[in-house]
């Protein structure tokens, strides 16, 4: 049964995902992509994680996709208009070593791979009889990497504010408001001052 | 033949489908009538009489409307996204039904109760953005594309605090299944006279608050529901729907009140929990304070003004998601300490 | 249960998708697309080990990718607005200056 | 263990107050930067109290608490700790630094009412705290090296504070280059002693530093010659005092807390807290009782003809450094600390007094121009004298107890040439402080006319720390009288730390000494000073003839004097000017022609391999990524070779 889904699922992910590089209307791609990300969730919920499932769905196809579909409707796409002999050059070859590095990766896999264990390991009592990997995550998290969570905390903050910042767009610098009142002594960085005649 | 009927998994799933077609049925019946309930209640809050004349006290208005909707004529625009166009409607009303598998009505009335069904019904609500957003694109009409670039701005927005706000219950409950939620909220609290039942509303007062403001956004629902203000954007992101696929939406929409009433009960208004039913008509209670709810949902949408785009945006950014996150510092704190001490 | 080599082999072609996207594409957002399949394709190599060897670390990492993506995306996605406000186009190989 | 916990307070909370002014900024006001910043050094006190009063009531041989607060960084062997010390010296340090430091916040709120930046004092003002409890708490090397660079860096802000004006910018800087010199003794010392006993640790260096260095060796001398030549710098000791007068530059306050009562008694401090190395190596010790004698008396004689009040302080307070040197030079490191510690508070009155005088002069410092101030500045008046009596060693006041017992130390421990340079630099003190005492409060006024209008006591935030220092100063020398047997309560109070050392010399612990030989040196000693006393007023208030005779009669040795031996100068030409030249000589040759050269040829290289290279930077997304993916294929090739 869970075999049979996890071929349906597949099956859905290579469909689409092609679909998402081969159509032409990048907001059909991006669709597309939504219900590849759907089907990863599934696939991932097939192998018992839950929790990175369903966070799978809510920040890509919740998230992320509607930030793609926002961009897409923002800026008006049509169909991508393709042509010229480069291009086709650059496609050809690019759909050749796509499909050598599949060969390379299969040869890889099959190949490395078949003398270990080819099914997963018997859960262990503990993690079966946990009443969901939510909170083992959760527990990972906020201790082995603790530093990490920060770190990718730290770049949540900054990437908003990059984001921010870029698409404010050139604009004209505001002029400085300097209140008439404050007195420009202050206004001069003391810590600079030594370095002056230094 | 029979091996296969007997295959556990294949029965879990055929009872699973059984529970599934029976909750379908029932909630869009409910759904059927829930649009009569709301003309009706309009029709009271502003003295008229409301729908009257199909069957008596208008009941079998709602069938009158499907015949109509029915039997309207579909019109398509013609620079439309036609299979964009089709798929939208359906995208409105999927993800509210889905959200239902999780939600306990009753004791053992439950399609699944997974460990993480909270997160089910946020990932749910967080695919309804796309059908709003695909039919204002698809329309091909600057209204309705303004109205689904508006919906989704206002869904995401309002979807952090919605989260937010269900964490303290998280907290609280130490899980993520509805289930365990719901009983974690039986009994009754350890102060006072008056015996409050252990619900979580009178426990995370503030995530109610904004989890009850960001319902009533996430559905598009007065007064916020700018996406199809009428008055500056015609209908909104349905302005080119007709017949059967306008319906859809409007099923969507009663859906998802329906839906995410449901939820407020569960996360914090004790569930199925009360007193003197026996357990087997415990379900009673749950559909008690789901109509409770709906009927506020109502009474608001026919008290309350829209408000104005930049304070929708505004209210959800800079008042509704700080408060959460200070909600959920307060609770780690009190969790923290109480667990200390 | 499901193989191992099968999750690998499906991560393998997802994330050969996503290369021929981003080597056969020239609209800049297709392109972003096909790279957060490829990060995808990662995700699940990441939780198809954590389920093999019956540890949670694969999913805690899934977890980091996902953020990282999610901030990259975002500030990609700023910088492609402002690309096309200033040039009028997404297509990559009509962007090759440094200079806007 | 747990007789003081928390002892990271002390410092953490100037520090605190120092990051609460940095972020609420302008926000703060001027009255509210104040209060900040007395607070937390008050509350700093109050802990410091607690602390000491907890310290106190462990049983003697217990009393030295470590406390450690986290794990600073650990390489190889080396592990340092973030960890404070408090034993009785440190104790002592902490009272002093924090009491004093208070008083001179409450000081600094009434004198600096009137500055336009006031919150950028009480920052630096808090940093230097913080630096100073940092280092007087540190048990290791290390953590003591970043409190002494710190006090150094807030010395130089504070010098520099009004950077406007040259001369303080001028002044900052040479303070903070001096002190680099020392520095570096330092921290060469600092290293020679890790390599040898692969710690920074004090109370575990101590351990092993008697095993590990022969008595007199040669390691151990030059290492604590090296830890001397710091404290030379920190502390204005010959040859690098000259920071010190120019330091004069900085407002007053800081003037009272860092140049006399703190700052520049790191050395003293880290001298004695090291005194168990300093007793390995006995040459050291005599340059260190050698070169505090010189210096007392040489900076004494500078001070007798200096005309600006701060001057003659500044070189006051080297002089008295000079002595405190002299001290632990002879092994009486207690009475080196005593002394610290009365100086503290009979020098910060001095400071803060001037300060009033400066203040009620409307910045007036030039000494020839005051006079008189005795009736219109009453309270100043009475506090001054205190101070001046403190220092000039009269008893009962707390500079008699301390330099009496310096004297006595160098005198039994077989020094008798330090003791008669410690006895002349005692007459010249007492003559040149009521110089100053009776040219700025007796005699007929010399005021400006605008001066004179101007002239105010000042408000009660200076006026009460003046108070309260001036009781200091009188009463603070009686927690150690001499003669006392078994040693003053003072000396028993430091005991658990001296102890240790003290006994391998046998010279300076006072019960050894003869009774009758004691009352001599007592006796001595009062009536020189009483003698340069009264010589001063002789020459100053009596018959002002005699000074003028004086000086024109010794016409080249005032002037010598008055230019302070032409040190500076000598400095200028010996070591500022050869360094200058050389440099620029240096930057001629070496920057311009190899440096740049190197440079300039990199980018030269660079530019010409760029513009074959960048034939392949296309600018063309598309390319890059087939060439990376040709690249990963080419890879796995290489792996799925057989």
């Amino acid at each position: 049964m869970i075999t049979v889904l996890f071929v349906a699922f597949a099956a859905i992910l290579v469909v689409s995902s092609l679909l998402v590089i081969l159509h032409r209307n990048p907001l059909t791609s991006a669709l597309f992509l939504v219900l590849a990300f759907c089907s990863l969730a599934a696939i991932y919920l097939l192998l018992h994680a839950e929790f990175i499932g369903l966070v799978q769905v809510v920040v890509y196809a919740g998230a992320i996709m509607v930030l793609f579909l926002f961009v897409i409707m923002y800026l008006n796409l049509g169909h991508d208009v393709e042509s010229g002999v480069t291009l086709a050059l650059r496609r050809g070859l690019g759909w050749l070593l796509g499909a050598v590095l599949v060969a390379e990766g299969a040869l890889l896999i099959t190949g490395r791979l078949a003398p270990g264990p080819a099914t997963p390991q018997a859960l262990t009592a503990a993690a079966a009889a946990a009443p969901g990997n939510t909170q083992q995550v959760g527990l990972l998290l906020y201790s082995r990497y603790l530093f990490p969570f920060e770190i990718t905390s730290i770049i949540l903050l900054v990437a908003m504010i990059g984001a921010i910042v870029i698409a404010r767009g050139l604009r004209e610098p505001a002029p400085a408001e300097a209140p008439a009142g404050s007195a420009p002594v202050t206004a001069a960085a003391p810590e600079e001052a030594p370095g002056e005649d230094a | 033949m029979i091996a296969f009927f007997q295959d556990p998994t294949v029965q879990i799933a055929f009872w699973g489908l059984v529970k599934i077609v029976v909750i379908l049925f029932v909630m869009l019946g409910i759904v059927a009538y829930l649009t009569f309930f709301e003309r009706k209640i309009a029709g009271h809050i502003q003295s008229r009489p409301g729908p009257n004349l199909v069957g008596p006290w208008g009941l079998f208005q709602p069938f009158a409307d499907i015949l109509k909707l029915f039997l309207k004529e579909e019109f398509i625009p013609a620079r439309a996204n036609k299979i964009l166009f089709h798929i939208a409607p359906i995208l409105a009303v999927t993800p509210a039904l889905t959200s239902f598998a999780v939600v306990p009505i009753g004791p053992n009335f439950i399609v699944t109760d997974v460990n993480v069904g909270l997160l089910v019904f946020l990932a749910m609500s967080s695919l309804g953005v796309y059908a709003l957003a695909l039919a204002g694109w698809s329309s091909n009409n600057k209204y309705a594309l303004l109205g689904g670039l508006r919906s989704a701005a206002q869904m995401i927005s309002y979807e952090l605090a919605l989260g937010l706000s269900t964490i303290g219950v998280i907290l609280l409950a130490g899980s993520l299944s509805l289930v365990d939620i719901v009983h974690a909220q039986s009994g009754t609290l350890p102060f006072g006279p008056l015996a409050l039942p252990r619900w979580f509303v009178f426990t995370q007062p503030v995530a109610f608050v904004i989890f009850l403001i960001c319902a009533f956004a996430e559905t598009n629902r007065a007064p916020f529901d700018l996406p199809e203000g009428e008055s500056e954007l015609v209908g909104g992101f349905h302005t080119e729907y007709s017949s059967m696929k306008w319906a859809m939406f409007f099923l969507g929409e009663y859906m998802n009140m329906l839906t995410i009433s449901s939820i407020t009960v569960t996360l914090f208004l004790g569930g199925w929990n009360g007193p003197w039913l026996p357990e087997s008509l415990q379900f009673l209670w749950f559909f008690g304070k789901l109509f409770a709810l709906i009927f506020l949902f109502m009474w608001v949408r026919w008290t309350f003004p829209r408000l104005r785009y930049d304070q929708l945006m505004a209210f959800g950014w800079k008042v509704l998601l700080p408060i959460a996150l200070l909600n959920v510092l307060a609770t780690g704190a009190a969790v923290y300490w109480v667990g200390n001490r | 249960m499901i193989p191992l080599s099968w999750l690998l082999l499906l991560s393998a072609v997802l994330f050969c998708i996503g290369v021929v996207g981003v080597l056969v594409r020239r609209n800049a957002i297709v392109i972003f697309m096909s790279i957060e399949l490829m990060l995808n394709a990662s995700n699940l190599a990441f939780v198809a080990f954590s389920r093999h060897l019956n540890s949670l670390d694969g999913q805690v990492f899934v977890f980091f990718v996902m953020t990282v993506a999610a901030a990259e995306v975002a500030v990609g996605l700023a910088i492609i607005v402002n690309l096309f406000r200033l040039r009028e186009t997404v297509f990559v190989d009509e962007i090759n200056l440094l200079k806007g | 263990m747990n007789g003081a916990p928390l002892l990271w307070l002390i410092p953490a909370l100037p520090l605190a107050a120092v990051l609460i002014n940095l972020l609420l900024g302008d926000r703060l006001g001027r009255r509210g930067a104040g209060w900040l910043a007395c607070g937390a050094v008050g509350l700093s006190f109050a802990w410091s109290v607690l602390s000491v009063l907890r310290l106190a009531a462990l049983p003697e041989a217990q009393r030295a608490v470590v406390e450690s607060v986290y794990t600073w960084m650990r390489v190889g062997d080396l592990s340092v700790d973030v960890s404070f010390l408090l034993d009785p010296l440190s104790a002592v340090m902490i009272l002093v630094v924090t009491g004093v430091g208070f008083l001179i916040h409450v000081y600094s709120t009434g004198y600096m009412s009137h500055e336009p930046d006031v919150r950028r004092f009480f920052l630096y003002l808090n940093l230097f705290m913080f630096a100073m409890l940092t280092l007087v708490l540190a048990d290791n090397f290390l953590l003591m090296f970043v409190g002494w660079e710190g006090v150094g860096l807030c010395s130089y802000l504070l010098i520099g504070f009004w950077y406007e004006r040259p001369a303080a910018a001028a002044a900052g800087k040479k303070a903070f280059i001096v002190n680099r010199i020392g520095d570096f003794g330092f921290l060469l010392g600092m290293f020679t002693l890790f390599a040898w006993t692969g710690t920074l640790q004090f109370q575990r260096m101590f351990e092993v530093a008697p095993q590990l260095f022969p008595a007199g060796g040669i390691v151990i001398t030059v290492a604590t010659l090296l830890l001397f030549l710091g404290a030379t710098g920190k502390s204005a000791q010959l040859p690098l005092y000259v920071w010190l007068p120019d330091a004069m530059e900085g407002p007053t306050p800081v003037s009272a807390l860092i140049h006399a009562a703190t700052m520049v008694t790191a050395g003293v401090y880290m001298v004695a807290r090291t005194h168990v190395l300093f007793q390995l190596a006995p040459v050291s010790l005599e340059v260190v009782a050698w070169v505090g004698a010189a210096t007392a008396l040489f900076a004494a004689t500078i001070g007798l003809a200096q005309n600006d009040i701060k001057r003659v302080l500044a070189y006051s307070t080297v002089s008295q450094l000079g002595y405190m040197f002299m001290a632990c030079g002879v092994g009486a490191f207690t009475a080196g600390i005593f002394h610290l510690m009365t100086h503290a508070f009979f020098k910060a009155l001095l400071f803060l007094g001037a300060g009033s005088v400066i203040h009620a002069m409307s910045g007036e410092q030039d000494m020839r121009r005051m006079g008189g101030l005795a009736a219109r500045l009453p309270w100043t008046h009475g506090a001054m004298l205190m101070a001046t009596l403190a220092i000039a060693g009269i008893p009962p006041f707390a500079g008699f107890f301390s330099k009496d017992e310096i004297l006595a130390s160098a005198f039994f421990s077989g020094h008798p040439a330090i003791w008669v340079m410690g006895l002349a630099g005692a007459v010249l003190t007492a003559f040149y402080m009521f110089r100053l005492y009776l040219l700025t409060f007796r005699g007929r006024p010399r005021l400006t006319h605008e001066a004179e209008h101007h002239l105010h006591e000042s408000p009660p935030a200076m006026i009460v720390p003046l108070f309260v220092l001036a009781v200091l100063s009188v009463l603070g020398g009686l927690v150690g009288p001499p003669l006392q047997e078994g040693g003053h309560p003072f000396a028993r109070w430091l005991a658990p730390v001296f102890a240790s050392g003290a006994h391998e010399g046998g010279h300076a612990a006072a019960h050894e000494i003869p009774v009758a030989t004691e009352w001599m040196l007592i006796g001595l000693s009062v009536l020189v000073a009483a003698a340069g006393i009264a010589f001063a007023f002789r020459a100053y208030l009596w018959s002002p003839e005699t000074a003028t005779r004086l000086r024109e009669r010794l016409s080249g040795v005032h002037r010598a004097l008055l230019n302070k031996y032409w040190v500076d100068e000598l400095y200028e030409w010996t070591v500022v000017r050869p360094v200058y030249h050389t440099a620029q000589a240096f930057w001629r040759f070496w920057d311009t022609k190899v440096v740049d050269g190197i440079v300039n040829g990199v980018g030269v290289t660079l530019e010409g391999v760029s513009a074959v290279l960048r034939l392949f930077q296309t600018g063309f997304v598309g390319t890059y990524a087939l060439l990376f993916t040709l690249g990963v294929v080419a890879l796995l090739l290489h792996f799925l070779r057989p």
